[in-house]
């Protein structure tokens, strides 16, 4: 079992962001979380096992905290008035006037903590994803890494794999990610001058 | 400036071949080092038909985006628009129709053999040799004249939607490709005594172009280029999707790992396919060809999924990243294509020019899918 | 002023010979497309005149209405000179060519010589045309050229020689009187001199076919590969007479073969010998070179002088020694 | 020796079938179409640009103005406006622009036509020397065909 086996290997360098993935629904076996520096052993394990790659491409989450973070207040702020609401008809149920009810409302919305808006900006990431396969058995394995936006580099693995070498050039050309070690990281699919990286959230036509 | 100016002598010299060039189908622009008619050093250029069709994906409706798959590998672009509406049914967890989904194969497998007939006239084209071309054409007209009756096109095709298809077959289809697998099979034999036992093309393909399975693996080599060096991977059989597991076909493997091996995968593929044709008409159930709870607008959950299809060229795969709303958020296309052209410039090393167009012809690369 | 009959015999044939070289390379080309097009299940030219049949004088009239460019950087004596290098020759090698008992310009006794010689110098003008050109596509094919030519010399002359031992002449009149008879004289099937002659046929067939540089032997032109070859950048009539030199140059060939092995002008059954049964041989003979490029792919250029080097050469000295033999024992 | 000499005549014996195959085709009947002097009947699906449909009760469109068809094209290029019906509820329709230099032909527009008010026109004769003349009209061009 090519799963089993990959899954001890890689459970060495990243113990706990392995998670299994349901093929119907997601589409691969397993999907790995680790950190820049562990992408070049990561992959070699891969290689050692016999897997081929599949592709590599980016994701821009751009906002992707902040939207969080947004998601959060909102869903707080809506537990808090629907406990406000809850405190008053209960008030409202023993015989309580307006005003006592208007004060349990007050009380119980104060109750549920809000999130507070963080002092720094939010620290903006792009995530880099490797997907693996096996020619002999069904095995897929995306290796995912997240690097931030602002200084996005990843170490090549076009030396273990060469036909790395296409799909990093074409993963710096559209998110400007830069394959720290890769022989000739110029545009590939892009015009040879193009400084600008389309697929970024925030490049606009 | 390029990535082999250091193995530049006064000796060699370079050739750019394309973007317009005969062999290159296309757009495609290959810079070689050349030492007299060897090859030194080969570098594909890539990106003369180039359109972002990722983020054109990121800026329309997950329906809206369907005109464009058909629209990377125009040759067989069912396939591309199955390895879509694939993977958002899968995101949206929407069920299709047995029939629709019968429907997709014979339609995906009659697109499989146009697209193979055509590989094989334009390669055996690149080889000097022009009639085969137009035989080929003669037989591929009959399969576009059928795929136009059911979907009203006839190259891109957008036949397929999220939860079926566009709309049912005619009472003709079925006795019309049924015809057409008769007709083929008799022909087959005149392309093997024309073209495959020719002793020029023989000796023009055998030996010529050995891409070994290692090499498949480090490059994610997929398709028949793989099959062709001994590895047993066909998408259909090693992640079935879609009835391919009701159905009965073989996958040819050949170890040679030469540009025979792999024009024969190629022709033995159009006789599966034809099998594959067959048994799906036999079976062809009634019923509703689009499922009758698919959502208008399409909203998959938050997440990220894959799907893979076997396309003429190999493993397309299609990562879609959705944020719940309706426009995909990352749109991925992994074309097979890609992968397997990016081995060119190791394989070809050494080579003659010839010799390096016909590694290149039994590639079988369709450019706007390489470049998307 | 009175010239002499000869002068005026040999100016009338010679502006019989370019009309022809210039009709035949016309109409060639049509003949090639429309053969190319019903092989391939299509009409071919059909638009201008009936059945197609003006098409050659429209291609003609666009190729010389083209402008000639020049282009930037080639040589542009050698880029000139080229293509009449080609087409001369093609010319002057006519001149020997007996088309019927009394219909040849000048009767030589070496005329086999003069016509191989001639043919050599084809290659020159392609070579120049190439180099002059400047194109690193053209230069390729000037050397795949030379050495294609070079590599094909040698069985097609040992074939020739072989056949010159048999008829013991070189005048090309009296090898077809030689064939006088029936179709059992000709030399293709004069097993009694050697019993390889058809086998001989088929060599001197293939090398004509190397020489002319017709598929499957077009390695200088090989559209898939090196563009146009030594044409790549000739425009207009440059191309053009590039073009009747080829076809010019397959013409020969097909009369050389007709002469050499098939009987010239002699009827196959021994009734009304004339130029009618040349014309039939030779045109079968062309329509034959056109039928097989149609059908085959371009072999490589390294497999073709393996075919020359390890197959046609051993059999052809083979086929020597055996009728050297034969002509000594018998 | 043995082998040099099967190799010389199996491969010989190749080229001339070869030769038979195409001497075959050469003398049978052509396959194509003279195109402009014939022409095949097309498919009654073929996917043409779109046309509007006449409503055979009022001897107008079908088209609501709905934007249906507008908001479900992927390129763009279909401009649908309409103005208030006198005297009543809705809208009709003042004017239907399709861009066809912008159309990819894809048929979204008339899957997403809840009144069957778009089809698919059967004219592929489309070329031209003005990029204008391919801003179709529709309303327009369903008037003239009467």
């Amino acid at each position: 079992m090519k799963l089993n086996a990959i899954k001890q290997a890689l459970a060495v360098i990243a113990p706990e962001a392995l998670a299994e993935a349901e093929h119907a629904k997601k589409g691969a076996l397993l999907d790995v979380t680790v950190s820049a520096t562990q992408v070049v052993e990561a992959v070699s394990v891969l290689d050692k096992e016999g897997f081929f790659i599949e592709a590599i491409t980016g994701v821009d989450w751009l906002g992707e905290k902040e939207n969080a973070h947004k998601d959060a207040v909102a869903a707080a702020k809506k537990k808090a008035q629907d406990a406000g609401k809850a405190a008053a008809k209960k008030v409202a149920d023993a015989g309580g006037d307006e005003e006592a009810q208007k004060a349990a409302q007050k009380e119980a919305e104060a109750g549920v903590a809000i999130p507070a808006a963080p002092v720094e900006p939010f620290s903006e990431e792009m995530e880099v994803v490797y997907d693996f396969n096996n020619f002999a058995e069904f095995c897929r394995v995306v290796l995912r890494t997240r690097v931030p936006r602002s200084n996005p580099e990843v170490p090549t693995i076009s030396h273990i794999y060469p036909g790395a070498n296409w799909h990093e050039r074409e993963t710096h050309d559209f998110f400007g990610i830069k394959f720290v070690g890769h022989p000739y990281l110029a545009p590939l699919l892009l015009p040879e001058d193009a400084d600008f990286h389309p697929l970024k959230k925030d490049f606009h036509v | 400036m390029s990535a082999f100016a250091q193995t530049q002598t006064n000796e060699t010299f370079v050739l750019n071949l394309g973007p317009q060039h005969p062999a290159t189908h296309g757009v495609l622009r290959v810079k070689l080092v050349m030492d007299g008619e060897y090859i030194v050093d080969a570098e594909p250029v890539l990106g003369y038909i180039h359109r972002m069709h990722e983020k054109m994906g990121e800026n329309r409706t997950w329906a809206q985006f369907m005109p464009n798959t058909g629209r990377m590998d125009y040759l067989h672009a069912l396939a591309y628009n199955h390895g879509y509406v694939s993977v958002v049914e899968r995101a949206a967890g929407i069920e299709v129709p047995e029939r629709a989904e019968y429907l997709r194969v014979i339609t995906t497998e009659l697109n499989r053999i146009s697209s193979h007939l055509l590989w094989f006239g334009a390669f055996v084209l690149d080889l000097g040799g022009f009639s085969p071309l137009l035989y080929a054409f003669d037989d591929r007209e009959q399969i576009l004249d059928l795929l136009e009756s059911v979907t009203g096109s006839r190259l891109t095709y957008c036949y397929f939607r999220f939860g079926g298809v566009y709309n049912d077959i005619d009472e003709n289809f079925a006795a019309g490709a049924r015809a057409f697998i008769k007709r083929l099979r008799e022909r087959m034999p005149m392309y093997h005594a024309l073209v495959t036992k020719n002793i020029i093309l023989m000796k023009r393909l055998q030996e010529i172009g050995p891409i070994s399975e290692e090499m498949c693996r480090k490059y994610g080599a997929t398709g028949p280029v793989a099959r062709g060096s001994g590895i047993n991977f066909d998408v259909r059989k090693h992640e079935p999707y879609s009835i391919y597991p009701e159905l009965r076909f073989d996958v040819p493997v050949y170890t040679e790992g030469d540009s025979m091996a792999r024009y024969m995968v190629r022709m033995d593929e159009i006789e599966q396919s034809m099998r594959i044709v067959e048994q799906a008409l036999d079976k062809l159930p009634e019923g509703p060809v689009m499922a009758a709870k698919a959502p208008k607008i399409i909203k998959p959950a938050k997440g990220d999924y894959y799907h893979a299809v076997e396309t003429a060229r190999g493993s397309f795969g299609v990562r879609v990243v959705s944020d719940g709303s309706n426009t995909p958020y990352r749109l991925k296309l992994r074309s097979p294509t890609f992968s397997n052209l990016s081995l060119f410039g190791e394989a070809c090393r050494g080579m003659l020019l010839p010799d390096a167009l016909a590694l290149m012809g039994s590639l079988d690369l369709v450019i706007p899918e390489i470049d998307r | 002023m009175s010239l002499h009959p000869e002068v005026i015999r040999l100016l009338i044939f010679l502006v019989g010979i370019i009309a022809f070289a210039a009709l035949n390379a016309a109409y060639l080309v049509w003949l090639e497309r429309k053969e190319a097009g019903h092989i391939q299940r299509r009409i071919g030219p059909k638009e201008v005149g009936p059945f197609g049949l003006l098409q050659p004088l429209a291609d003609g009239i666009k190729l010389m209405t083209k402008q000639l460019i020049v282009p930037a950087g080639v040589d542009p004596i050698l880029f000139k000179i080229a293509p009449i290098l080609v087409m001369v020759p093609a010319i002057m090698s006519f001149v020997t060519i007996p088309y019927g008992e009394n219909l040849v310009a000048r009767n030589i006794d070496i005329g086999l010589l003069m016509i191989f010689a001639f043919a050599s110098v084809n290659v020159l003008g392609l070579l120049l045309g190439a180099w002059g050109s400047r194109n690193k596509y053209a230069v390729i094919s000037a050397a795949r050229v030379v050495s294609q030519n070079v590599a094909y010399e040698i069985p097609m002359l040992i074939t020739v020689v072989t056949l010159v031992m048999i008829t013991g002449t070189m005048n090309l009149h009296e090898i077809v009187m030689q064939q006088q008879g029936g179709f059992w004289n000709w030399n293709i099937l004069n097993l009694a001199a050697s019993p390889l002659m058809p086998v001989a046929f088929l060599i001197f067939f293939v090398c004509m076919l190397a020489e002319t540089n017709r598929a499957p032997f077009d390695m200088a032109e090989a559209e898939s590969e090196l563009i146009a070859g030594a044409f790549t950048e000739y425009p207009g009539m440059g191309f053009g007479v590039f073009f009747m030199g080829e076809y010019a140059n397959i013409v020969i060939g097909a009369s050389v073969a007709t002469i050499l092995f098939l009987g010239g002008w002699q009827c196959p059954f021994g009734l009304f010998p004339g130029v009618h049964w040349f014309l039939l041989k030779m045109y079968f003979l062309i329509f034959t070179v056109i039928w097989i490029r149609w059908t085959y792919p371009r072999t490589t250029f390294y497999s073709l002088l393996n075919l020359s080097w390890k197959i046609l050469i051993p059999i052809s000295f083979f086929n020597l020694i055996l009728t050297s033999a034969m002509i000594k024992v018998f | 020796m043995i082998d040099y000499l099967k190799e010389i005549i199996s491969g010989t014996w190749s080229l001339f079938v070869g030769l038979g195959i195409t001497i075959k085709y050469f003398f049978q009947p052509v396959v194509t179409v003279q195109y402009p002097r014939q022409t095949l009947p097309m498919t009654p699906r073929f996917r043409g640009h779109i046309e509007l449909v006449r409503d055979e009760e009022t001897g107008g469109t079908k088209c609501v103005v709905c934007g249906m068809c507008q908001k479900a094209c992927p390129s763009g290029c279909i401009t649908v406006e309409g103005e208030k019906k006198e005297g009543g509820k809705g809208k009709v329709l003042s004017e239907y622009t399709l861009d066809f230099t912008k159309c990819s032909l894809c048929g979204l527009c008339v899957e997403s036509c809840n009144f069957g008010a778009i089809t698919f026109s059967k004219d592929y004769n489309l070329a031209g020397l003005r990029k204008e003349a391919y801003v179709f009209d529709l309303k327009k061009r369903l008037e003239e065909k009467k």
